[in-house]
């Protein structure tokens, strides 16, 4: 365990190693100086100059690589110059609405994902089934930006239900902070709901058909008993695969729905990034999102296999 | 094939994206309207026998604009994917069938473009590439590549120690022969179900690069643009944004549910084999 | 009698999974110090359970794995020193025939295709209407209608998949036939069947067979040469009469008395 | 006049689309027996005895003019009674290869299951039997064995404690599919004399699957070939090996390996 | 060497507020010959002040790039900067000047330095009261090399402090202007102990302090009780909502007490009375710039031609839903120099085809037209303008491209050939006019015309203000005869408060004055 453990940190650095250069090389080439670009329509020549050296600007893309990388793992991921502020700081600002958002959006998608999923393996191909794998498919083609202006338009704007825009922190209240974000988290929800439903729905299907379930039935088990303890136990561990992916998804959903909602959050502090061509905080939050994609993935993997005794005690006998 | 025509969701899936292919094959010989034409007297038409699904803010024909975008919408999803596919499946049998340190390192590849958002990494291709059409289907392409090499990666493992492949081993077939007589055409029905699934997804992205002004450029038009000229009259003009939310959706729909039931099917004959 | 085949030495390791990374690194032996020699129209048969190395064994021999150490000689000559005509003699003259016979068809093949794909691959002068009827001719040697060309491998069933298997082994007319487990995932009457088409044909074609099995009805039936194996290593090898019919490792007396418990029980 | 424990006349199964899977089979099995199916794969066993345990998938489709279970007419009898009276007077061991123990539960709480269920007692005594079965079958360490997972335990580790598991409510019938196929022939042999043991020191009834005819011949008392979903043979062991009437079962019993000095006889045939 | 920055007109897409009331610590650059007033109202009735009303919400659409005054350029900054700083002059909404922290000043006879007396007991936010050397200290911070606009303030020399309260600047060349260069937002006088931070951590005079600022959330001002003339208000929230959806439900929603709109919107609040509508003429312009290096637009008949080709009135009411006034040269109506000439060039196509013909385009020409991406009104405008164009033969190849593209190809390298684009206006009319100039690095046009460059150096020295105001008038007919540009219009800046929010005023720059702001009961 500990071996698969060292093993998955190796390669997640390989990864991430791989990632800081794409993110790094790609946004070398991004078009818009950011030297002329924060001096506005006041650049010479001479001021570009000064000012792209000391932004550090002026050595050989792998010399700045070099150094933003070194930089970046002693903690100084640098300075947007967007904001004048340092980018961790920026970030961890940033973090809470986020990881709320995330947070709110997985405890409403996947109890839904669960019920759905579980009911429509149990009633193959019955009306219930057909109507949770329509919603699911419904959820999938649904843009998320799109339902986001819809929601906007009539549960904020129209009915006054929710907030339009703002975050509301959780020092001034929980259900008050919940309340302002549940909205975007409902749409963010919707679009985790269907992968999630899926990989329920189809490892409940494949529970159900094991030879364990047979046992249950000569034991003379109940069919609440046997779905349970049994079935769902197959299951129920099969979405921990696609957490890292979720929250991908969550990650990418964030940037168009806390655009549209107002929110502070990573995703909007990412086009705002991208919109102001800030290098230094695209790169920096870019490489945020995808350790954080990364390493859950790992943590999903580790968790993975600490619960499935399956791979856990696998190697012994192989 | 009898099995896929019994499914009611497959048969949805062939209705909805047949109408929207019907769309836009009628678009190349008729147009209600010239799509790009501006009549700003009669903006923010609400649906009438004129203009069946109303007009928008500059007074364009809503409908022909619908039905030029689909054009994009088909071309961008059907090329992008194959870039992905095509790309994706080279990585992903080199990665399956080498060793070592080509191997991981194709693998971390893969993982690290996994680990991009899908929007994030299109943004970041258009935001360096530049904005426009070809682009985005470039962008949306090379997203669409670790979702192909992932799966032809597992799948060549799958395959390559069946037996049949020992079998070709042992009477003397070189690795590229295996490689392309023996091994793509095994896992091909699968490539070609994930391909119809991703066709939706690439046609989400590119709505959501054009409704961050990423894709296809005014005044050209697409769904995602559409939807996002619309954002300023949510509130004035609320019906703007319905036709291209609802196509898009059809669209997507439809392409999602053909994936999967094909895909649906394929588990079931393989189960079954 | 002339040898075809001669293994000399061969060990395979595999590493073993560490359990923690400052771990020393630990093999397993696999196959562990193997030699024998394959003569002209005879059968040497490996006998042994699931896990004793018998299967690594025959890919070694035939190449479709490297062996740590030890060389494979083919007529003579060591199989990792060869020029390449010498090494596509080599892959024409050992063939095999594997274990589950519908997994070793291309599921997406028809069975003619399947069966001209071999003289595809090491025919310069491959000539497609020659070839065919060659295969046509080979079909009836194996007891198979030519109606059975057109067919999927799904659409066959084990039995004439193995005839198919055997039909394509034979194409290339090997000197050896290397028989891995090849009628095990047969129904027992169907077996029999195979057997003794294997026996029919190394009499006409004087093929030389490699016969390995977990069954050692199999192997008694099959074999002039016998080798017993355990955990990678060969516990007792010999003329299979005398190996069998006297065994002297304890191994070897469990593994007939429960396989040929019958014998006893009429014995008792 | 001995105790039928089970008693199967003209079971007939067929698919949803109306082909036959079984076409007929009766069969019964009597207080203190050992009695063995045996056929090829395919031949319609399993299914026979699936349909006796009330186990069939249910879209097939099942008649028979007779099933009794334990002196029951399981025809009769409400879903409820027939979970209990299989659940609680037959014990079945299943094939090894295949996951009939849940991987992701420990041992402990799985092989008390039946015995709970059942009313037969708490959890407590549950484990206590099982710690007692568990040495009966020959494990060494039964508690250890109950804080494992399947995974961690080799296959006749498994078969053994499969065989303790339908042990647990003192059944009266132990239904064997295919117990040791997969398992080494060293360990084949020792589950079966465990089979033996329970069926010799407890009077256990036992119907024992197999495609093994030297197996069955070692071990039962009577038999029943089937065939392509028919019962072509029933009766005593050593009347069917000795004076085989089916020309199906002839085949069979002649392909038997034997050591003796004719073994070049099938090619001379 | 003068170097007159004109601020790219940015803030267009939803929210562009224009100065609310009063004024405090910003300053307009009114030189002798600027502006007059831009429109200024104030809001609600006029009744009494609700005394227990003191929290005030605003919807910016823009994040301000950092507090620090002097190290900026965006519009949507010095909003909210010059509520917090203050400067030594300021400018009434009617475009004169007035005391800030200078109580008085003189300009010498040759007009080359200018003397500030400071007002006492000034104190920053840090509690240190304020004096000569602050002042002297913030200029030279401002002329230094990380600002953007050291080169606005290069022709001041040297700068002397005579004692605790006097301080004096001494110029180079004669600059008629001068005292404008005292009053803008950026020369917000600042301590030079909290120089480091400003940025994130402003430390200013003025009648607010920053109590917090969470980027894309919100911006919290509180009143500072020191200030010499406080504000109505204890508390000022600025909420960043991009969305014009968000700001309208919010406003609706009474989340919000003040929001920007675009025409399409005043239907939402029109007739109703809980609402104010604030309609004000903006002193900037909108133009589609042409680059004259092209063949073709460097005859002036295709430039000519364009300007025949376009509604302007269409236009203006299909971008801007008719919130707008049509202009026909680079000069705002609302500033005292401004000359009519709308009917210089008026919408003919058949026409344009003419001159399109005799300039040798009869097959018709094309064009790039690259459009600032963040400005969906000059995206919306380039549209509709190709529209036009298209039905005389120009074929208008729109491309959208981000801001900094915009920036460094189409305004720096002029890369080009047509743009939607706006200028803010300031007080001083050469600052306005002086990118027409041959020489000029703002000259994105590539415009030359000899008698342009004369009038930009006359004028300069013209130390009569009616002479002056006829050099301007005739360069303003200059430019509507020659078209460099087509110029659109002057905007309408639309804002809309709740009924009870009062005491808004705005003014010839681009500030809002929070402190004249109240609520009525």
């Amino acid at each position: 365990m500990l071996n698969f453990i060292i093993q998955r940190l190796l390669s997640g650095i390989g990864v991430l190693f791989f990632i800081s250069i794409i993110t790094f090389v790609v946004l070398m080439w991004i078009p818009g100086n950011p030297a002329l670009l924060s001096l506005g329509t006041d650049a010479t020549p001479e001021k570009v100059e000064a000012l792209k050296e000391s932004m550090g600007l002026h050595v050989p893309w792998y010399e700045q690589y070099i150094n933003w990388l070194i930089g970046f793992l002693s903690g100084d991921w640098g300075t947007s110059y967007v904001f004048g502020e340092e980018i961790l700081i920026l970030i961890t600002q940033r973090l809470p609405v986020t990881l709320s958002l995330a947070a709110l959006s997985l405890t409403i998608a996947i109890p839904f994902a669960v019920m759905f999923g579980v009911i429509s393996a149990l009633y193959q191909n019955k009306w219930i089934d057909y109507m949770a794998r329509s919603l699911m498919q419904l959820g999938d083609a649904v843009p998320q930006f799109w339902l986001a202006l819809l929601f906007l338009v009539f549960f904020a704007a129209g009915y006054g239900w929710f907030p339009v825009a703002g975050f509301t922190p959780m020092e001034e209240g929980f259900w008050v902070s919940v309340h302002s974000i549940l909205l975007p988290s409902i749409v963010l929800a919707i679009g985790q709901v269907g992968p999630l439903i899926r990989i329920i729905r189809s490892s409940m299907l494949s529970s159900l058909e094991q030879d364990y379930m047979l046992m249950t039935r000569v034991n003379g088990l109940s069919r609440t008993r046997a779905i349970g303890k049994y079935a769902l136990r197959g299951a129920i561990i099969a979405p921990l695969t696609i957490v890292g992916m979720q929250l991908a998804g969550i990650l990418g959903g964030a940037v168009l729905v806390e655009s549209i909602f107002a929110l502070p959050g990573i995703g909007r502090l990412l086009l705002m990034a991208v919109e102001q061509r800030d290098l230094i905080l695209l790169q920096g939050v870019v490489f945020f999102i995808t350790s954080a994609v990364v390493i859950v993935n790992i943590i999903t993997d580790i968790l993975y296999r600490l619960v499935n005794p399956m791979i856990r005690f696998g190697g012994n006998h192989e | 094939m009898s099995r896929l025509r019994n499914n009611k969701l497959f048969v949805l899936g062939i209705i909805l994206v047949s109408m929207v292919v019907g769309l836009c094959a009628v678009s190349f010989f008729y147009l209600p309207h010239d799509p790009n034409v501006m009549n700003t007297k009669e903006r923010l038409l609400s649906p009438s026998v004129e203009y069946l699904l109303g007009t928008d803010q500059f007074g364009r024909d809503i409908l022909s604009r619908i039905m030029v975008s689909s054009r994009y919408a088909l071309f961008i999803g059907l090329v992008s994917v194959s870039i992905g596919a095509a790309i994706g499946l080279f990585i992903g049998a080199i990665a399956a069938t080498s060793k070592g340190i080509i191997q991981g390192l194709l693998m971390r590849m893969i993982d690290g473009l996994m680990a991009f958002p899908g929007i994030l990494l299109a943004m970041m291709l258009v935001a360096v590439l530049g904005e426009g059409l070809w682009n985005a289907v470039l962008a949306i392409g090379i997203f669409m590549i670790p979702v192909f090499a992932r799966l032809s990666y597992s799948l060549v493992l799958d395959q390559k120690d069946e037996l049949y492949i020992k079998a070709a081993q042992s009477y003397g077939t070189s690795r590229t022969r295996i490689i392309f007589k023996h091994l793509l055409p095994t896992i091909m029905p699968r490539i070609i179900t994930q391909f119809s699934a991703s066709i939706g997804n690439a046609i989400l992205i590119e709505s959501s690069l054009s409704f961050l002004g990423l894709g296809v450029q005014p005044p050209d038009a697409s769904w995602g643009l559409m939807l996002s000229e619309s954002r300023q009259y949510t509130l004035t003009y609320p019906f703007l944004s319905v036709p291209p939310g609802i196509i898009l959706v059809i669209t997507v729909l439809g392409f999602n549910l053909i994936g999967d039931a094909v895909n649906d099917s394929m588990v079931k004959r393989r189960a079954a084999a | 009698m002339k040898t075809i085949l001669e293994a000399r030495h061969i060990v395979k390791a595999f590493k073993l999974k560490k359990q923690h990374l400052f771990e020393k690194q630990t093999f397993v032996q696999a196959v562990d110090h193997i030699s024998f020699q394959v003569k002209e129209g005879q059968t040497i048969g490996i006998v042994g359970e699931s896990g004793s190395g018998k299967s690594t064994v025959s890919e070694i021999i035939g190449d479709l794995q490297k062996p740590t150490s030890g060389t494979v000689k083919y007529f003579g000559k060591d199989i990792g020193t060869m020029t390449k005509e010498e090494y596509q003699d080599f892959r024409r003259g050992v063939q095999f025939v594997f274990q589950s016979p519908k997994d070793s068809l291309h599921p997406f093949y028809t069975i003619q295709e399947n069966l001209l794909e071999p003289l595809k691959v090491s025919s310069s002068t491959y000539n497609k209407d020659d070839a065919l009827k060659e295969v046509t001719e080979l079909l009836g040697k194996v007891n198979l209608d030519e109606s059975i060309l057109k067919k999927h491998p799904s659409e066959i069933s084990g039995g004439q998949a193995q005839r198919v298997a055997i039909a394509r082994a034979l194409l290339l007319k090997p000197k050896v036939i290397i028989c891995d487990e090849c009628v095990s995932a047969l129904d027992l009457s169907i077996q029999a069947q195979i057997l003794d088409l294997l026996k029919e044909l190394q009499v006409e074609f004087g093929t030389s067979y490699v016969f390995i099995s977990h069954d050692i009805g199999a192997v008694y039936k099959m074999s002039d040469y016998v080798m017993v194996m355990n955990q990678g290593k060969v516990l007792e090898e010999g003329e299979t009469e005398q190996v069998l019919l006297h065994p002297e490792h304890t191994y070897t007396k469990t593994l007939i008395q429960s396989s040929f418990s019958i014998e006893e029980d009429e014995v008792v | 006049m001995k105790n039928k424990w089970i008693h199967l006349e003209d079971l007939r199964v067929s698919d949803a689309y109306g082909r036959d899977i079984i076409r007929q089979a009766s069969m019964e099995l009597f207080e203190n027996e050992f009695v063995g199916i045996v056929g090829e794969s395919g031949s319609g066993k399993t299914m026979t005895v699936k349909a006796i345990l009330d186990l069939l998938p249910e879209e097939l489709n099942m008649t028979c003019s007779k099933n009794e279970v334990l002196g029951q007419n399981l025809l009769k009898l409400s879903g409820k009674e027939r979970k209990r009276l299989i659940g609680s007077g037959i014990g079945f061991v299943p094939q090894n290869t295949i996951a009939f123990l849940h991987p992701l539960i420990k041992i402990k709480h799985q092989i008390g299951e039946a015995f709970i269920t059942h009313g037969m007692g708490n959890k407590k005594l549950a484990k206590e039997k099982a710690i007692h079965l568990l040495e009966k079958v020959g494990i060494r360490e039964p508690k250890r064995v109950l804080n494992s997972y399947p995974i961690q335990l080799s296959g006749g580790m498994k078969q053994r404690v499969n065989i303790a598991m339908a042990l647990m409510t003192d059944p009266k019938v132990i239904v064997a599919d295919e117990p040791t196929t997969a398992l080494d022939t060293v360990i084949q042999k020792q589950v079966l004399e465990l089979l033996k043991e329970v069926h010799d020191k407890d009077g256990v009834s036992i119907l024992f699957i197999s495609h093994d005819l030297k197996i069955v011949k070692q071990f039962c008392h009577r038999v029943y070939v089937m065939y392509k979903g028919n019962v072509v043979e029933a009766g005593k062991t050593k009347e069917i090996f000795q004076h085989p009437k089916h020309t199906y079962t002839k085949e069979l019993i002649s392909l038997l390996p034997t050591l003796s000095k004719d073994k070049h006889m099938a090619e001379t045939v | 060497m003068k170097h007159f920055k004109i601020t790219l007109f940015v803030a267009m897409l939803v929210v562009f507020l224009v100065a609310c009331g009063g004024e405090e610590e910003t300053g307009s650059e009114p030189n002798e010959s600027s502006s007059n007033p831009t429109g200024d109202e104030e809001t609600g009735d006029s009744s009494e002040m609700n005394s227990e009303k003191t929290e005030l919400n605003m919807a910016l659409s823009v994040d301000p790039d950092g507090l620090d005054p002097h190290r900026t350029t965006a519009a949507s900054t010095f909003q909210i900067t010059n509520n917090i700083y203050d400067t030594l002059v300021k400018v009434t909404p009617d475009g004169e000047f007035e005391e800030g922290l200078a109580e008085s000043w003189e300009t010498s006879d040759d007009g080359l330095t200018i003397t500030f007396t400071l007002r006492d007991g000034v104190v920053f936010h840090n509690g240190r009261e304020m004096t000569a050397e602050d002042v002297k200290y913030s200029f030279e911070r401002l002329k230094g090399e990380e600002s953007p606009r050291a080169g606005d303030f290069a022709n001041i020399v040297e700068i002397n402090v005579i004692d605790e309260k006097t301080v004096e600047f001494v110029t180079e060349e004669l600059n008629v202007a001068l005292l404008s260069n005292f009053a803008y937002p950026w020369t917000a006088i600042v301590p030079e102990e909290a120089s480091n931070d400003l940025r994130n951590n402003p430390v200013g005079t003025g009648p607010f302090k920053l109590e917090e600022w969470i980027p894309q959330q919100h911006l919290v001002l509180v009143k500072n009780e020191d200030y010499y003339d406080p504000a109505h208000l204890e508390k000022v929230t600025f909420k960043m909502m991009p969305d014009a959806t968000s700001q309208v439900s919010a406003l609706q929603a009474g989340e919000l007490d003040v929001i920007g709109l675009t025409g399409d919107l005043v239907g939402q609040f029109e007739g109703n009375d809980q609402f104010t509508i604030l309609e004000n003429q903006a002193n900037s312009i909108q133009l589609m710039a042409m680059n004259l290096e092209n063949e073709a637009l460097s005859d002036v008949r295709v430039r000519q031609a364009i300007d025949l080709a376009v509604d302007k009135q269409a236009l203006i009411e299909a971008v801007w839903w008719g919130y707008g006034e049509e202009i026909g040269s680079h000069y705002p109506p609302i500033l005292k120099e401004y000359v009519d000439t709308n009917d210089t060039i008026t919408y003919d196509p058949e026409r344009a085809k003419e001159l399109l013909a005799e300039a040798g385009y009869a097959e018709g020409l094309e064009l790039d037209m690259y459009l600032p991406a963040s400005y969906q009104a000059y995206v919306d405008a380039g549209q509709v303008i190709a529209d036009e164009l298209s039905k005389v033969g120009i074929t208008a190849n729109i491309e959208i491209v981000e801001w900094a593209t915009w920036l460094s190809d189409v305004y720096t390298n002029r890369q080009y050939d047509l743009t939607v684009v706006g200028h803010t206006g300031r007080l001083d009319p050469y600052v306005l006019l002086s990118r027409y100039h041959t020489e000029s690095g703002e000259n994105y046009f590539n415009y030359s015309n000899e008698r342009v460059d004369e009038i930009l150096t006359l004028v300069q020295k013209e130390r009569d203000e009616d002479v002056r105001v006829a050099l301007y008038q005739e360069m303003q007919e200059i430019l509507a005869e020659e078209v460099p540009a087509l110029y659109i219009q002057s905007p309408t800046i639309l804002m809309v408060t709740a009924s009870d929010v009062a005491g808004f005023k705005t003014y010839p720059i681009d500030i809002y004055e929070m402190k004249d702001v109240y609520f009525t009961n």
